[in-house]
């Protein structure tokens, strides 16, 4: 069996969350990493939007940027970024949107903004929003990737970029976001699905050679773990294929 | 009907010290040359306006053009945080700089809005998020039909939007294709604007995928090859790619981006 | 994605009686085809919408289709009045007909807002009108930054909408060129769509002015060549601007109209 | 001289008022006849919009609906109707707007909704607003030909389908409205202006061989006449040859 980096057990186990023929709204970075790896694999009629406008995005490489002149080149359509967010992602029409953290919380908020509690006066200084907060709101669904570490998994956001289940089951009915919200979020340790009675992120499946003490370890919450815990199939050789040669066409 | 000028010309007749200045550009078509001529020109003041504020507006807070930017995402994409920004907001080097921080889809709205002649767009945003508490230009709207609550933003009107297109005809007629992002709207939200070109033609052939802004809705244009790199122009060149991961060094402390800054603006060391 | 049927299926499947329809195309690339078939199939109780109803319009109206009328300019351009259609508003023949009357401008906002998945939109309209006293789709909004009041209106989001495209690919991706109107916004509005197309193809060559709407944006695509005469089809078709002169004629009594109606559904006199 | 009808006269009249390098928003009909004639004559860089999206078409017959296929073919641009109405006129960004009308009333307001006092059982069904109501509101002025009559040209519209100067002067700005409303009438018979002091419509010019009690005939209130009332210029060859050219062109 071909060895492997927890990075690419990630990105693997990001990418067979999409089904084929899913619409998928890709932040850059891991996100879009998985989402063309599974375009590339088992699910070659799944549409990538971009929010540079390029609806239908069929790149042959990982793109650097959300703008690459290869996405627009190979996309169904282009068109404007107030349409994209408008007419494309505002209604509802998009199953999944695949977004990255700086920082996550147990109810899936996500940070992008400021490390620190004062906003005017910030310990680090994230990029800012960009279009997460939509995403997030109104996709069908939101998968998370992000590596797993106290740094990034906290008991609660310094600041609300992207809302996910807020303080708890019934948040997001309550503000009336329409999405389902994070249903699943990939790191390079396992898989954390929302608890359906609480919505607090909760281990669903370890990937190979990964112990519990390890992501309890690496969460900054005390992690609760699913009855259940399954572990993630390790990455066959077709996938790392696929994942390593875009990575190559990127170089 | 859109002037021809030169591009230093153009920046000294179109953008005055405390503007608010929009530079456009999604990725692809970042009007590069024209934020450097305003380095060069040594405006101050300016309140910059960007969705996606990336190495050029990095220089230009650097340089100390800027005291406040409105945007949704600063970053050096692919690359990761900029430095002078950061420098900026967390010890006011050179200056002080505010911040006004939406989504982009706020921003795409706000200039939407300045584009309709309207004093403010409805969205669906914001909801749940921190973003409204730290700013007050995100407010609450009620549907007068359905009672649901929304969120409304003002409009954004630069007194000088800024883009970058492949082509202008002889009359001022503007070319662009591919990401075309928010540069429509970004030039007519504006009171003036500034096209900078990759070059000008006697005809503009019909081309797939590319919008026309019309001479009469452009002040300015000059023809300016080369003006989006390190961004790239679709059909002309690509994304330097090694210039945006050459930027984090030279950003990261105040030392180096000083001597970039003292060479682009020709004062010797 | 797309399913491709025939028009009789498509139509069958997706536009039921007492269904919100809306069949747009700004004088080009009119559904015609589409609502003869509507015709055929003897829908009743509809709500129509579109902006500029027309002939294919007056022909639904004077079949006893359509109960209510949602639009901005009914007429029978270049000709003169719809002689159904002022029948069934001035004297209920052959069923009462409701209207609903906007501008252009404020039922382009309104599907604007369907496709936008908001509940209402904004615009500077209306203003010393006597529209907003005979509708109640016309509300005054207040903007929360500088207290100006402009006109809301309400989402246009109806059940089916219809268009007409020059191509769709076997995916059902369709490309539209020329003067596109507002179908993209009528498509992305709608519960569910149909759009009929000049011809199915294997690959979509980009061309310059075409939009594409992907095919997973539409429910039903079906092939009808011919399918907006005698409106036009830029690449396909010119205008048949007599067929227009002629319904002056056909359309202006009920006997005329009545034997015409008779030929398009075959019944025997 | 050339010999020339009544209606080739009104055309040329109204043609005279778009100046060179203006924009105007043209309504189909006799302004767009009108409009075409400026552009092909004394006014080669006018810019005509119309409301199917075409910026500046450059028709080389006059177009017999709002959307011919050559009004997109010879354009500048063409964009969405939604863009054309929010983006560019809504703005203000258009010099003159040029509109026809069903009736006209003492001040400049417009019908082209029904005939008659009750709306919901009209005399006459009119075909309705259009793009009307915005282009009466937002263009810099407004310009206004058609026929004179008795029938036409009434005290009080039946509807106001467009704002001209509501019941006088100051109406507008109460309302705010942005632009100034019709400043030019021109019929078969002569030009109308609203009066600077209660823009009540005054007849300014009469076209050659019009008598000022025809005009007052053939209008429904108390038509006042200015103090300096001049005479129109007629057609001169030129113009009656480009419009009988465009004419000729389209039949």
């Amino acid at each position: 069996m071909t060895e492997y980096t927890s990075d690419e057990m990630m990105s693997v186990a990001a990418a067979r969350a999409l089904g084929d023929g899913m619409s998928c709204f890709v932040g850059i970075g891991l996100p879009s990493t998985a989402a063309n790896l599974a375009r590339r694999g088992h699910a070659p009629n799944l549409t990538l939007i971009y929010e540079s406008g390029c609806l239908g995005a069929k790149p042959s490489r990982l793109p650097l940027s959300i703008g690459d002149g290869e996405l627009a080149d190979t996309a169904d359509a282009v068109v404007s970024v107030p349409e994209v967010f408008n007419y494309w992602l505002q209604p509802g029409r998009i199953d999944v949107g695949f977004l990255g953290a700086a920082q996550l919380d147990k109810f899936g908020n996500i940070n992008t903004t400021v490390i620190g509690p004062d906003y005017a006066h910030p310990k680090v200084r994230l990029p800012g929003a960009g279009g997460a907060p939509e995403i997030a709101a109104s996709c069908r669904e939101v998968f998370v990737v992000l590596r797993q570490s106290t740094r990034t998994f906290v008991e609660k956001v310094d600041f609300v970029t992207s809302f996910g289940h807020g303080t708890g089951k019934g948040d997001r009915a309550r503000l009336g976001l329409p999405g389902a919200g994070p249903t699943l979020v990939v790191t390079d340790l396992g898989l954390m699905r929302p608890d359906p009675e609480t919505a607090e992120l909760t281990l669903t499946e370890l990937h190979p050679g990964v112990e519990v003490d390890q992501v309890v370890a690496a969460t900054g919450w005390k992690l609760k773990v699913a009855g259940d815990l399954g572990t993630t199939p390790a990455p066959t050789e077709a996938e790392l294929r696929i994942l390593r040669d875009l990575k190559r066409a990127s170089a | 009907m859109a002037e021809l000028l030169s591009l230093k010309e153009a920046v000294a007749r179109l953008v005055r010290d405390g503007d608010t200045v929009a530079l456009e550009g999604f990725t692809h078509l970042i009007p590069v040359a024209a934020g450097h001529e305003i380095i060069r020109q040594r405006r101050t003041g300016l309140t910059l306006v960007r969705m996606t504020p990336d190495i050029v507006y990095d220089q230009l807070i650097g340089a100390g053009c800027a005291s406040k930017l409105i945007f949704s995402w600063g970053g050096n994409p692919g690359v990761g945080s900029l430095h002078r920004f950061r420098d900026a907001v967390q010890h006011s080097w050179p200056v002080p700089l505010e911040i006004e921080e939406h989504s982009h889809a706020g921003m795409a709205n706000r200039y939407v809005a300045g584009a309709s002649g309207l004093p403010f767009a409805v969205l669906r945003g914001y909801t749940g998020t921190d973003l409204a508490a730290h700013t007050d230009t995100i407010k609450p709207i009620t549907c007068p039909f359905t009672g649901e609550r929304l969120a409304a933003v003002p409009a954004l009107n630069p007194d000088v939007s800024i883009v970058h297109a492949q082509r202008a005809d002889r009359s001022g007629n503007v070319q662009i294709w591919g990401i075309t992002g928010v540069q429509k709207e970004a030039v007519l939200a504006a009171k003036r604007s500034l096209v900078t070109v990759e070059e000008i033609v006697d005809e503009l052939e019909p081309r797939p995928g590319a919008i026309v802004l019309p001479s009469w809705a452009v002040t300015v244009v000059a023809e300016v090859p080369g003006g989006a790199r390190p961004s790239y122009a679709a059909g002309y060149y690509e994304r330097d790619n090694d210039a945006y991961q050459a930027w984090d060094a030279i950003g990261r402390d105040r030392e180096s981006f000083t001597r970039w800054l003292d060479e682009l603006t020709g004062v010797k060391a």
